[in-house]
């Protein structure tokens, strides 16, 4: 989608048109190299000026057949010249590779909008492969050529005619054409190429030694907007201004590096070694590869044999006294579960991380969801109150990490972070802060025998957190109930109500450390949107455009999930209505309506993406409108809500 | 492990909590306690350097009959749990407790990722044979046939040899005792010594619900008969006599008779501690058939997990410097948006 | 407590006095066989005619240190000549057998109740076990003599001269003095004694052909109860007479009996092999121990490596066409979880039972609690419903798992059973049912190619249950998001939304199939009592007291909770308030605010003990008489709400 | 395995799905799937009773490629999806694939369980020493020092060999091939006609994230030397010119030359696939140090846990007669109340 045409000039006999901003979409086979086109744009975009914001999307297969529909790997861009919080609902142009990644992503461009096919590839194997019936080729489709402005360009043939005396195969001169077709995408933003070309020459010529190779590289790349500025082909340019973001210095993050960094911050303002114990699993592994190359910060990664073992050696990290944490997903949070008991009767600091995925089960490791609120905060056995926190955006993570690690130290009890996948490898422009902008995180270990019992508690109900080598101190901890104040195990009836409240009004109490919630929009009003992490953006996007219509609506993001902040309650019932979209069928809903009694409805989406503000904003009509009817949760269907 | 020499030497009452403790009367784990309390004392363990970690059964109880730091963590999760201590303060000097059904029932991965990484921790894993805490059913190293609450028609399984699972798990040090054997003390003081995952397999009599399983072991009348006591470098004899030993025949161990009757001493196999494969065969050779072996099957020097980690945390500084974080912040592509 | 005591009549210058129940507390070291007697107490009464309903009680050790509190073993008797619920509150009569008995049961004894000490035992070395100051005997203190009426009998010593020639060793006569202090309450009580004698010549005569033993004990019992007859220690002799129950054939069965009976009929009705895979966990092994001794029926048991490997052994017996069922604790459901989500997304029929036990981690593995709930619900990833259904009394247990599996195999979904350590160890007489009066469970296999679809649906959104064997119908499946009808792998976004709609409806689509609940009492009023599990005898009883009292009470017991009976909703409607009583921290509390938005209040209780009646009563009134206050909860804390 | 012979013969084409192959080009999963579906016509196995049991990871997609029952389980569990498939249908054919890391990393305890029980039960495992389906983190068998992207500084971790883990969980069969080698089929034959556990290793390359691991092994220009096919009752003889032999120097293995240069063939180790003893210490020789032995490690015949179990059911009805639900209710103290 392009937003806010406006100025639309002449030069050299071709039009230009100044936009606010457009969503731009790179498809094509696993093998094609679409990822690095899209984070190209993304940095150059950036490094101009305009606030970005990405999705990509990549098959589950390490790498589906070539020319499948199954092995389509896209990535989607939004960037404009005003502040953006969603990879955009349609795409303004999209770029398909082949007949496949035609098929997988025509239906997701606007009407009118751009189309640039790679015609070489559209041959019988590959419509074939396609799943198109014999004969049949779309680009010759009346129906999407009426719909769409489809632009044929021969980049296969294009690409190699350009790179023929590269002297590369022709394997490694067909690994280029991203680059060719990047090239034609850069000409018709009218974006500067130094910031990919800068980059292939590192990567390249530098890194991999492969001068030839970056050469061809940047070629291609020039080559590709040579292209787009002589043939004829393309009768608009657009031109999207710097944005008016803050200023000072930004990079680019993605919700896992942000929390890699994140873990690291907390480890050194609460002078601990921070020891990282986790299992590979998608879409959490990058955390655990992001901080593998920290260990110069004391960073210390510890790959276990599973999810298990895993979280009981951070727990036993944390017992010895460093920040033990475990980061993970779904399927491997419910292998935790009973360790993450150990660590809720054993008092001790831990951080849990789970990107959530797609479920039940294995489900759809590579898409995102936000369906693991309700075990994080119930899945154990006894009632095990632990405090869950969220993140609201990918920069977000780098927070929320600080804050889980806060918590968990300062309270002496285990934290889950949510984040999710669109979170995860999300990307979004960072303002980078300088180090000594933190609060330090002050930790107290006792070391006097005298006054010493294990299952004493300060003014926040936690208990002393004394670390073994410290003389005199020697206690021991387990999984039975222990005897409130010496931590002795105890099978008394009384003790076991006692601490039951304990650990309950410790975690409670926690409400008092956490910021009350400001409604954004009004304090009061029709109608209430609360969400809950990954979905702030697109809630936020779409409850300005609604309030830009005179509704009376406004949005409270939750960061905080268990406790919940203290004036929650009393917020909620400034508002006629209440909506929670979630990506799930009614989490954090039930939670709402149970501990306040409010009628809230939600907006539910199981479908492995985002949600798109057109399908927030149906939903604020019709609640406001009353057209909701009794209905405790509606569900977009394309473009729908049932 | 670490010691303070200035300290007062310490004896093996002052390892002992203030918790009374709570096994079956005439319990095998008293015995190891003891053991295990005066072993403390003669290392000149520190108690606030020594921290014993357990997962759940009988003999996981056992740190809290510790006056040291101790964890009773959960069911077969021990290793686990030693491992993270260890990573996060190598110095500490850690016994990890377990039971058959701990740590070769649900907590079997866990041991042989623990001993493969070789963590300089102390494993002792009380064998019984049986589920002691949950009041007697068959456990990995029950007898095939065993009838119990869980198996009364008998137990169809073959037991597994820790000893061998250690041994494939790339142990570094594997040894075995009886709970009220004279040689107990000595294998656990070989086994302090070692640097590295010492894995300690002791049989330990369930006076309740698997009263006299290693009968054949303990019995003064006939253990000499049934055990045999390893010595690195000797002649593997054994015999109230000393008149048996082992002997390969086309690499198949085969017990023999020695003296002027036998073959000679110097025809019999010589223990290696160093020879994997020899450990291997020794943890194969059981009762009735052979003389169950007793003592240090093997041993090898090898680095510990926790020393390499360190070192390469101590690497990363001396390659890169000590880790900035707004040199970390600003790694990356960054750009500057003017006001 | 002894209640409705009636005509007191005297026989040879002894009063007698009828009553309608007693309470009876056998407490000793756990070595002193007070399990034994308290059982030998139950059937004779159950034999005799009476209502029963018991209350073992014993240490987490195998074997606390002899004379400690900590090795304390007891067993509450309720026994009474009209039907009764619960174990009873107050005890009438205590059997101390040492000085740690006497500490730790002495404070649940009614004022003006029965305290039979084992004289001989209250020794120094005693009393200091017991954790008595030096030089203090508590029957010496009138703060207890004049609350109680303490009887001295030198218990051990007696018995000794009783056996002086049984050519027993002196630690063998020791072993028969759980039988004198038997005797003497068999003729307190004026209960027969052949049940007992049966009993001991068949166990230690034929069986453990120990026919000395079984004399001596014989000969124990006899010498208390003539001891009891002879000596003028006992003013009062109590009699209670048979119980107008319905006429039939009964047994006494404790839960995990009645479970295992219950899955091997199941599995009857269904025509499959039971496939039992466990590991072993308190207080669920008994259900693996009695099903282990019914290879005749066709049971298989598999003792698994952990709980985790017992319920994928399961699914995959059910995978292969058989009845598979695991059964285990809090700590072993956690571990479940995440195969439980694969037998979900699979689709096949499952039943996990989960005796519940205290809480969190390991907490008190001998202890009894409901705090599973939430677990059983929603500690899975992603968005996983499962069926969960809760027993309400120990025979009940028999009930629920027949209809557990009925569920599994009509609906091809994972049920979770809750039972709990009280219901899984109490006893209570049942009824002995014929075989014949089950309906057949039908079970349908497809054995047409032409016609198969892994994923069809039938009438109850149930797929269809093909088994590996069968020609033609070859296909997989598998933890990855199915497509809709093949149950092929499918990434698709519109397909997973589809799928996990219909996993939630074919859940929900099981009210169909449950029957309505209807209040006990009255259809409306001003308050309903909504219970669940085994807290079933304390709200009846304490409802129907307080109806006779003429309080607008009813009370709602659920064994459906996931998915709840229709009309609930609608019958919560009918009622003024909802009291919610729970053995946790507000669990089912959470879910019915959540569901039907009303205002239900909880008495929650985690004491490791059932509520008394007692408790009950008190929350009725306060909630009855509006004294209770805003309090979302209210606590039973020695016999005050707080 | 049960076949029937009336049934037309099936080819390798007919045990192929309708699902397209999803791994890599160039992977060795390819290779394997070939082999196997050869193997399945070959051994008139029939489609409708065969299982095919995996994990989660790359190979564990196996079983939506065979035109024959499946389930492609959770992470690890494999074992024991298949262990309970065996115990309710014992007739059933029943093969499980798995990885490197399904296997030994999270699935180790149910791999070392699975084993020891003995379940008539084919166990494929292929170790490309890698995590493949999360992109290529160091797996268990890792050398150690791997870099990889969860071990940018090598890996610390000594690795494990799956035979020898398999030897010491009393596998009752145990070999190894490669992806590409000509004695894969060989091998699966065996194991098709082994009655009990058969635990084959599988060298797999995994061409994106560990391409060439197995090159020494694979290479034709070196292979020979690198590699020891084993033949029960032959002469432990490799090399492109069969010259070089394996002997036992006081029982430590020891790469000769053999011919008049060198020492005799009779001087050799004897491969025996009935040791135990022996194929652990051949499953101990890696490269580069020894050849890597290829084929049959070691094999004997034991009862299965599925009949013995199917055998107690009928044991107990023979003593006990048929389970009756009456007697079983009417069981215990029972009482009249009269009405
Ligand atoms: C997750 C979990 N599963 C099962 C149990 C029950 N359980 C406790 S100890 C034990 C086995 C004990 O046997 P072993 O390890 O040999 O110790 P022992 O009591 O014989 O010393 C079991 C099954 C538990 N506590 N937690
Ligand atoms: C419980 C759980 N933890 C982690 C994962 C992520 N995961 C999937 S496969 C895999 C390892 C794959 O390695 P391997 O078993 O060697 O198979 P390969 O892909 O190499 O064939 C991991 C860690 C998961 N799916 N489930
Ligand atoms: S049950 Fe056995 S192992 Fe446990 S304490 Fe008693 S005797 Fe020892
Ligand atoms: S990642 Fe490796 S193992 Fe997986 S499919 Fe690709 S090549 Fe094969
Ligand atoms: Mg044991
Ligand atoms: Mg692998």
């Amino acid at each position: 989608m392009v937003s806010g045409a406006s100025a639309t000039h002449t030069s050299m006999g071709r039009q230009q048109k100044d936009v606010e901003s457009a969503v731009v979409r790179f498809a094509g086979d696993s093998g094609d190299g679409m990822q690095l086109a899209g984070t190209q744009f993304t940095d150059t975009s950036a490094v101009f000026g305009n606030d970005v914001a990405t999705l990509p999307d990549y098959p589950a297969e390490i790498r589906a057949p070539a020319g499948t529909v199954a092995g389509v790997s896209g990535f989607q861009i939004n960037f404009a010249s005003t502040d953006i919080h969603t990879p955009g609902d349609a795409v303004h142009a999209l770029i398909a590779m082949n007949p496949a990644a035609f098929k997988a992503h025509i239906e997701d461009v606007e009407t009118g909008g751009l189309v640039i096919v790679n015609d070489s590839e559209f041959d019988k194997v590959n419509l074939r492969k396609a799943g198109y019936p014999e004969g049949y080729n779309p680009l010759d489709d009346e129906k999407y050529s009426q719909r769409f402005r489809i632009i044929r360009v021969p980049i296969t043939r294009l690409n190699e005619e350009a790179l023929a005396d590269s002297g590369l195969s022709a394997k490694d001169i067909g690994r280029c054409k991203n680059m060719f077709a990047l090239g034609i995408i850069y000409w018709l933003y009218d974006r500067p190429m130094d910031v990919t070309t800068n980059y292939l020459e590192d990567y390249f010529g530098k890194k991999k030694k492969l001068p030839q190779v970056a050469a061809a590289n940047v070629n291609a790349l020039k080559s590709g907007h040579a292209f787009g500025e002589t043939t004829e082909m393309f009768p608009v340019r657009y031109h999207i201004a710097k944005a008016r973001v803050a200023p000072g210095k930004y990079r680019k993050v993605t919700g896992n590096e942000a929390a890699a960094m994140g873990l690291v911050t907390a480890s050194k303002l609460a002078g601990k070694d921070l020891i990282y114990c986790t299992y590979p699993i998608t879409p959490a592994s990058e955390i655990l590869h992001s901080l593998a190359t920290m260990r110069n910060f004391g960073v210390k990664t510890f790959q276990a044999e599973d999810e298990i073992a895993a979280i009981c050696a951070a727990i036993g990290a944390s017992f010895a006294g460093q920040l033990g944490v475990t980061g993970t997903s779904g399927p491997g949070l419910c292998l935790k579960s009973e360790a993450l008991n150990l660590a809720i009767i054993a008092e001790l600091p831990l951080v849990v991380i789970n990107v959530q995925r797609g479920g039940p089960s294995t489900g759809l490791p590579t898409k995102t969801e936000q369906s693991d609120l309700l075990q994080a905060l119930f899945g154990r056995n006894g009632d095990s109150p632990v405090v869950v926190i969220a993140a609201q955006s990918p920069s977000d993570c780098f927070d929320m990490a600080i804050e889980a690690c806060r918590i968990a130290i300062t309270h002496m009890t285990p934290v889950i972070l949510l984040s999710d996948g669109y979170l995860g490898n999300g990307a979004e422009p960072w303002r980078v802060p300088s180090a000594d902008q933190f609060a330090k995180i002050t930790v107290k270990h006792p070391t006097d025998p005298a006054t010493f019992k294990a299952y004493d508690r300060d003014a926040n109900l936690a208990r002393p957190w004394a670390i073994p080598g410290t003389p005199g101190l020697e206690h021991r901890i387990g999984g039975l109930e222990k005897a409130n104040g010496t931590g002795n195990v105890s099978h008394d009836s009384m003790n076991h109500q006692v601490m039951t409240d304990l650990r309950r009004q410790k975690v409670e109490k926690i409400a008092d450390d956490i910021p009350a919630i400001e409604p954004h929009g009004s304090p009061s009003g029709d109608l209430l949107v609360l969400g809950w992490g990954g979905t702030y953006g697109t809630i936020l996007t779409a409850v300005n455009r609604a309030r830009a219509q005179g509704k009376s609506v406004s949005c409270v993001h939750l960061k905080y999930l268990n406790p919940m902040p203290r004036n929650l309650g009393e917020v909620l019932k400034r508002f006629k209505k209440v909506l929670v979209p979630e990506l799930n069928t009614g989490q954090l809903r039930l939670v709402v309506r149970g501990k306040f009694l409010v009628d809230a409805r939600g907006l539910n989406k199981v479908q492995g993406k985002p949600f798109l503000v057109e399908e927030l904003q149906q939903a604020i009509d019709l609640m406001l409108t009353d057209k909701w009817g009794e209905n405790e949760s509606l569900t977009p269907r394309n473009h729908q809500l049932t | 492990m670490p010691t303070d020499t200035n300290l007062p030497v310490l004896t093996a009452k002052d390892f002992a909590s203030d918790q009374d403790v709570r096994w079956c009367p005439g319990c095998g784990d008293y015995a190891i306690l003891n053991q295990v309390r005066k072993i403390m004392a003669s290392t000149k363990a520190s108690r606030e350097n020594t921290v014993f970690v357990s997962g759940i059964g009988c003999s996981s109880r056992f740190p809290y009959y510790m006056n040291t730091y101790g964890f009773h963590s959960i069911h077969g999760r021990a290793p686990a749990i030693a491992s993270g201590i260890k990573i996060a303060n190598p110095d500490l000097n850690v016994w990890m407790v377990t039971g058959d059904g701990d740590a070769l029932s649900i907590g079997g991965n866990h041991l042989i990722h623990v001993l493969r990484r070789n963590f300089n921790l102390k494993i002792l894993l009380f064998n019984n044979r049986i589920y002691g805490l949950t009041k007697g059913q068959y456990s990995p190293t029950s007898e095939a046939g065993k009838k119990t609450k869980s198996s009364p028609m008998g137990a169809i399984e073959l037991p597994v040899t820790p000893l061998s699972i250690a041994l494939a798990s790339e142990a570094s040090f594997v040894a075995r005792a009886i709970d009220v054997d004279r040689n107990l003390g000595a294998v656990l003081d070989r086994a302090a010594a070692h640097k590295g995952s010492a894995f300690v397999e002791i049989y330990q009599d369930c006076n309740v619900f698997n009263h006299a399983a290693f009968e054949y072991a303990t019995d003064r009348n006939q253990k000499e008969e049934h055990v045999l006591y390893l010595e690195h470098g000797k002649p593997l004899i054994f015999g109230k006599n000393r008149d048996k030993g082992i002997m390969l025949r086309n690499h198949k161990p085969e017990v023999v008779t020695v003296g002027d009757t036998g073959v000679k001493a110097d025809d019999l196999v010589f223990h290696d501690e160093t020879d994997e494969n020899l450990a291997f065969l020794l943890s194969r050779m059981s009762h009735p058939k052979f003389p169950e072996p007793m003592g240090v099957f093997y041993r090898v020097e090898d680095q510990c997990y926790e020393d390499m980690l360190t070192k390469q945390v101590q690497d990363a500084i001396k390659q890169r410097g000590q880790g900035d974080l707004d040199t970390l912040f600003n790694a990356g592509e960054t750009y500057e948006v003017k006001g």
